[in-house]
């Protein structure tokens, strides 16, 4: 293990914490969540600068990097709480089409993922699965029409196709009988309904009747699985810059604010809670080198209950730390026009993500009865 | 000492349950946990309250209240929360009208207390400012008596529902020369007085109920000052002492116990319900029990009701440090519940929940922060 | 409901704290506690003082006093620590002779534990109880010997008989078939083993081979559970009075002890957190009120997941606020001589008593299943 | 940055295992999870690792080390308390030896460093005084020059192992005038030396680890002075700054994981294992999550080695504060899971725990308690 961030890494990292400086600042953002909509130009620059193909491999047009390179990139989206679908479309939906096995499909897309001029999202997320892959009520019947509805699509918002998961046999959570399926937007009987989040950003629900699709190759879970374990990684990450930022600006507003004729960073008791507060975000962030090296080096089988870990314990860290933060800010934190605020929603929202704490811990709980219970035997 | 149930406390709950069902019309019934009503909506209910005789319920019979007892105020606001009756004018009822009770003239209380009691007068709070927050004694709006006039200058802020209110009670600098809390005074405005701006601040939950209010050259007749000039520290004190009770919001925390049991039956993980796995319905017992103990540490709280001493103050302070981070706890927990929903602006389900999340961030800092609280106890109970 | 104490209740508690400070400093203490027993002398003043039978009805010797009149002596008795068997005779094993209904029984045993002169105690927690009184496996044969292990026999150093808890029939965990039993202190087959507990008080533990007994009438298992439930709310009163005074010695602590040239509780950070310690208490305390309320009031039935609740809650306290309040004290705070360690000791034996957080957390999530369940169908 | 296994490392820990499997001793094998091993077996052991060419698992080569790697440290620890093995006596090991290798002169070196490879030279800290605790600077213990000798008059206080120490390195304060920090200088002294008292502490695990040492006109060559005189505070915080990754004490707070799967499995209510029951399996799994992180912290903290920059040195502290209390919340969780067992003094089962619980509650407070270590990351992470 190396913690030190290589030459290129660095400069990966560099160059997009100077955009999110010089082109996404907090006025900028505030605009684009006004808008309702994301910027075509940011896509751009993100495409022109590789970031869109920095984890995929070389043959397939992108640059070969790791999940490493894409937790530096949403690590420093999560400090500038970026709207783009990144994690949406150029993580979960890129790692989706890459484990699906579906060369054809990958030939078809990938050039347009990595060169920005395309967008895939991802729809396998419904009402009941909160957060369980293998729930799935929507249905495929035999000449792959499907039916049924999907929630919190993320970049599903002008997306050009859908990645989407539906049941051809079993009951609604059975780990079997699961497919994946390519949905083109403007199917017939697809309605694609934004549905905007809490922290700024969009997604869609998808409602199909009875829409063509076509099955993409291999195993629908396993590779839903696959991408679902790199984007809790980015998510992680991004919640890792979120927290590290929130609290740089509230240690600046101790460092100004006045009150008792004093600044308010003399008082002990904010002293002690910032140095607690950034020692549950460095502990956060160790969890997600933890994550990072387990989507590196272990068996799939072996590594959800990591990842799950490190899902609970992180968004639990992003809450607590960023709810503190507005605390530290007073009254001026509980408003819209302050940027804390912002860090806490993005923190909320992404408990809904990918599945909540509760979830995640029983995950780890059942892992750990498996792991006793074979031994045992 | 006991724990025997109160007959006539029960008799009582039955009474105003009796009310609600024949006297709440259906249309006033709010879905929302814990929002302020509609203004019309609080004005037609004071009106349905008044005819009753219950206009004023939490005020003493020789001021035009009930003459309820703390525990029959407790109960009161408790049922009415239950069947989702609208709110009251929280400032006048609960605020600004025991200052008025203690503090006023006949004529003061004569010109505004008939008006609170038909709903026709609703109020707003001006005592922070930007510079003063948790230094709230730190203030800087000025009013400077000329002739049978303040002129008030200045700026408040955090001014709650200022942008539907009729009147303002605010805290202004009557004497520059004074030591900090010494200087000043309590004054009641109108809040149509020409030089009065109103400003919203959209809050986290992207509503408005928060709003900055300037004072430039506002013109405020002498007769409007609450107490004597430079009292106004004192009756601040006064009022805030009597605000601990509320801010716990117990009736609000119940109801946000009884939307978990819903929610854990109607919502599922594929076929099974939140609530048959012992993950979730752990986490809801605890909250269960918790809440439990803050509701007795209410019903302690108020049996103090009028004790200035401190230990009574001082459980005030406790009982809003542990309600307040209740309330926080179980709002991020109910959003939690939600699943995919919790995210979304406009959710299938729990709507207004995600709000009520958001909004309960200020309730660890409004009323005195929780840091300010944590001071206050230590120096009651210990001397620090 | 009324939270001042009545003139009576007053007396009673001012002659409890009299008797602590006069009688019971915490050197004397810790005298008892190294000569390995508790005292005679003490426990014939509390007979004499009538703590012993203040609530025992009046017809069998008693005062008729109320659960609250237990509290108030245990609260007392916990802010000093006491090491006399109060709650394992005075409280459990009394309130279960009493709930047993065994009007012959109680002829013959109330006087004498009214007045001092003979000590019950009882024998109801086995390994693999945890807590759970229907979790019996010491069994019963058809001549009423038993034959088995108990542990944890509060009081049962020196009792002249004990009231055990036997299966006559059914599996280890059935609620069913368990019996209440007499057996008298130097019985054949009976071995009591003194093992001392971590806070200097000393318990047994009784080792049953076919001992004659005589059972009790009424069903056993109704009355334990009565009997639990005052024990229940005794040893949180006591806690109640143990965290009480952790914070008064902790506040105390903070007035003189220096360091950087002032006084530690010229801290912020310091203050604030005896604050919250003090908050968590005032909590607790409430929590105590709304366990004999519905002790009082409520069904058997409707009480468990409120005690539950409390025990929960109250142990959780204690152990938090205790430990902290050694941490206010730094190094002193671990040592032997210090009075405020030992807090944290009965905090932790707490937890033990009567089923430790996570079964009472689990009765009442058990419950609450129950309740919505029910109202579902 | 990247996370790929390093295969060298795997192989080291091979080597490790096999050295383990052929060379401990199995009467040296200790059931004890953390406490500090018998002197004989600390001696025999250190032997058999001198014999090794492992005497000095953490130093470079240069100073007689085995010159591994942080990593390769930690992998050695682990193993080591995976199967048990005597500890290392820690106060020469990872202490005083990173202090003599810097600070000492060749004299100085060769007089203590053999020994501490013999194992035949046993240390103990002689920081903390009555007046003194989280003030460390402000101690009192005088060292005033005569001739060629400091005459030490003091006490100290919290001396851990003082009883079982053959010699023992304390902070004095040999100018009187110098301010605070300024006047304190490191000295090495001989236990033996007549006017030395040691007074046991127990502490409430009922044990003897702590001690009161007291210096009464204490005749110690001025030879045994490291560093300049003065130079005390410098070397003080260079030991501090490679104590955090110590006290994180990983391999510990792994044995309380792998105890509490013991535990579960083996505990039952009535026929129940715990692990069967979600309520406990979800605390242990959190432990296990919560621990990976950690693990990860330490692994992070420890490849800052030797760097004295503020980022390095506050993530020690926070390691320290994230550790400290995971230990804590563990150990109560293994006293509460013993059952009735937990409230014994000789318990059936986990003997061992409910010590190493009480034991834990000083994690906190020394090193530097966690209120200072507080002050330190506010200080160098923001300047307040």
């Amino acid at each position: 293990m190396d913690f030190t961030l290589t030459a290129e890494q660095q400069m990966l990292s560099d160059s997009v914490a100077r955009f999110i400086q010089n082109e996404y600042d907090f006025e900028t953002r505030t605009r684009l969540v006004a808008a309702g909509d994301d910027d075509a130009a940011n896509w751009r620059t993100f495409a022109e600068n590789g970031w869109l193909a920095v984890s995929s491999p070389e043959e397939l047009g992108g640059f070969g990097g790791s999940p490493i390179e894409t937790a530096i990139i949403s690590e420093q989206f999560g400090r500038g709480l970026v709207i783009e679908p990144w994690l949406g479309c150029a993580v979960l939906a890129t790692q989706l089409l890459l484990a699906s096995g579906d060369t054809a499909a990958q030939a078809e897309w990938m050039p347009g993922l990595c060169d920005g001029s395309r967008r895939l999202a991802v729809a396998w997320s419904e009402k009941e699965a909160r957060g369980v892959p293998h729930v799935v009520a929507v249905r495929a019947d035999g000449d792959a029409r499907l039916t049924g509805r999907k929630t919190l699509v993320l970049g599903g918002v002008g997306a050009d196709a859908y990645l989407v998961t539906a049941r051809v046999d079993g009951e609604i959570d059975a780990r079997g009988g699961i497919g994946l399926f390519l949905v083109k937007a403007g199917a017939q009987g697809l309605q694609v309904t934004p549905t905007p989040l809490q922290d700024g950003s969009a997604v869609a629900a998808l409602t199909l009747d009875a829409v063509a699709a076509r099955r993409l190759a291999g195993d629908g879970l396993a590779a839903l699985e696959q991408a679902l374990a790199h984007a809790v990684c980015a998510l992680c990450a991004e919640l890792v810059g979120g927290m590290e930022r929130a609290i740089e600006i509230s240690a600046d507003y101790l460092r100004t604010r006045q009150q008792f004729g004093v600044t308010i960073g003399s008082f002990q008791s904010l002293q002690h809670r910032i140095a607690d507060m950034s020692a549950e975000m460095e502990l956060a962030r160790s969890m997600l080198f933890a994550a990072l090296a387990s989507l590196e080096n272990d068996d799939p089988a072996d590594r959800g209950p990591v990842l799950s870990g490190a899902k609970a314990l992180i968004v639990s860290a992003a809450r607590s730390i960023c709810g503190q933060a507005i605390q530290l800010h007073g009254g001026i934190g509980m408003t819209e026009e302050c940027a804390i605020g912002h860090y806490f929603k993005r923190a909320i929202v992404a408990d809904a993500l990918f599945g909540g704490r509760t979830l995640h811990d029983a995950i780890c709980a059942e892992a750990l009865q498996a792991e006793l219970t074979q031994a045992a035997a | 000492m006991d724990f025997q149930p109160d007959p006539t406390l029960e008799a009582f709950r039955e009474t105003v349950r009796a009310f609600l069902r024949d006297n709440l019309p259906d249309d006033l019934v709010q879905q929302t946990i814990a929002m302020v009503s509609p203004r019309d909506a609080i004005i037609q209910w004071q009106r349905i309250l008044t005819a009753q005789g219950w206009g004023a319920p939490y005020w003493a019979k020789e001021h035009g209240g009930t003459g309820w007892t703390v525990e029959q105020q407790l109960v009161f606001d408790e049922e009415c929360a239950r069947v989702g009756a609208p709110t009251l004018e929280g400032f006048a009822h609960k605020l600004l009208g025991p200052v008025l009770n203690q503090f006023a003239t006949p004529e003061q209380w004569e010109t505004h207390v008939p008006l609170i009691m038909k709903g026709e007068r609703h109020w707003c709070q001006g005592f922070s400012e930007p510079g003063s927050g948790s230094d709230l004694a730190s203030l800087r709006t000025r009013a400077e008596l000329r002739g049978d006039r303040y002129v008030v200058n200045g700026q408040k802020i955090w001014t709650s529902l200022a942008h539907r209110a009729d009147w303002i009670f605010l805290l202004a600098r009557t004497n520059a020369d004074a030591k900090k809390q010494a200087g000043i005074s309590f004054l009641l405005i109108d809040m149509k007085t020409p030089g009065i701006t109103v400003r919203p601040i959209i809050s986290i939950d992207g509503a408005h109920h928060l709003n900055e209010v300037f004072f430039d050259e506002v013109e405020v007749p002498a007769g409007n000052l609450i107490g004597e000039e430079g009292a106004g520290w004192g009756i601040t004190k006064f009022l805030l002492n009597n605000e601990h009770a509320t801010t716990a919001d117990l009736p609000v925390l119940k109801a946000y116990l009884a939307r978990m049991k819903t929610l854990a039956s109607s919502l599922k993980i594929g076929n099974t319900p939140l609530v048959e796995r012992a993950d979730f319905a752990v986490q809801i017992a605890r909250f269960e029990a918790e809440l439990r103990a803050v509701a007795m540490m209410v019903q302690r709280s108020a049996a103090f009701h009028g004790d200035q001493g401190h230990y009574a103050h001082a459980l005030g302070s406790m009982l809003k440090l542990r309600a307040t981070d209740l309330q926080q706890r179980m709002t991020v927990f109910l959003v939690e519940m939600l699943g995919d929903d919790g995210a979304l602006v406009a959710p299938d389900e729990g709507k207004g929940l995600t709000s009520e999340m958001f909004f309960r961030r200020a309730a660890t800092i409004y009323g005195g922060s929780n840091e300010v609280q944590r001071g206050i106890v230590a120096k009651l109970m210990f001397g620090f």
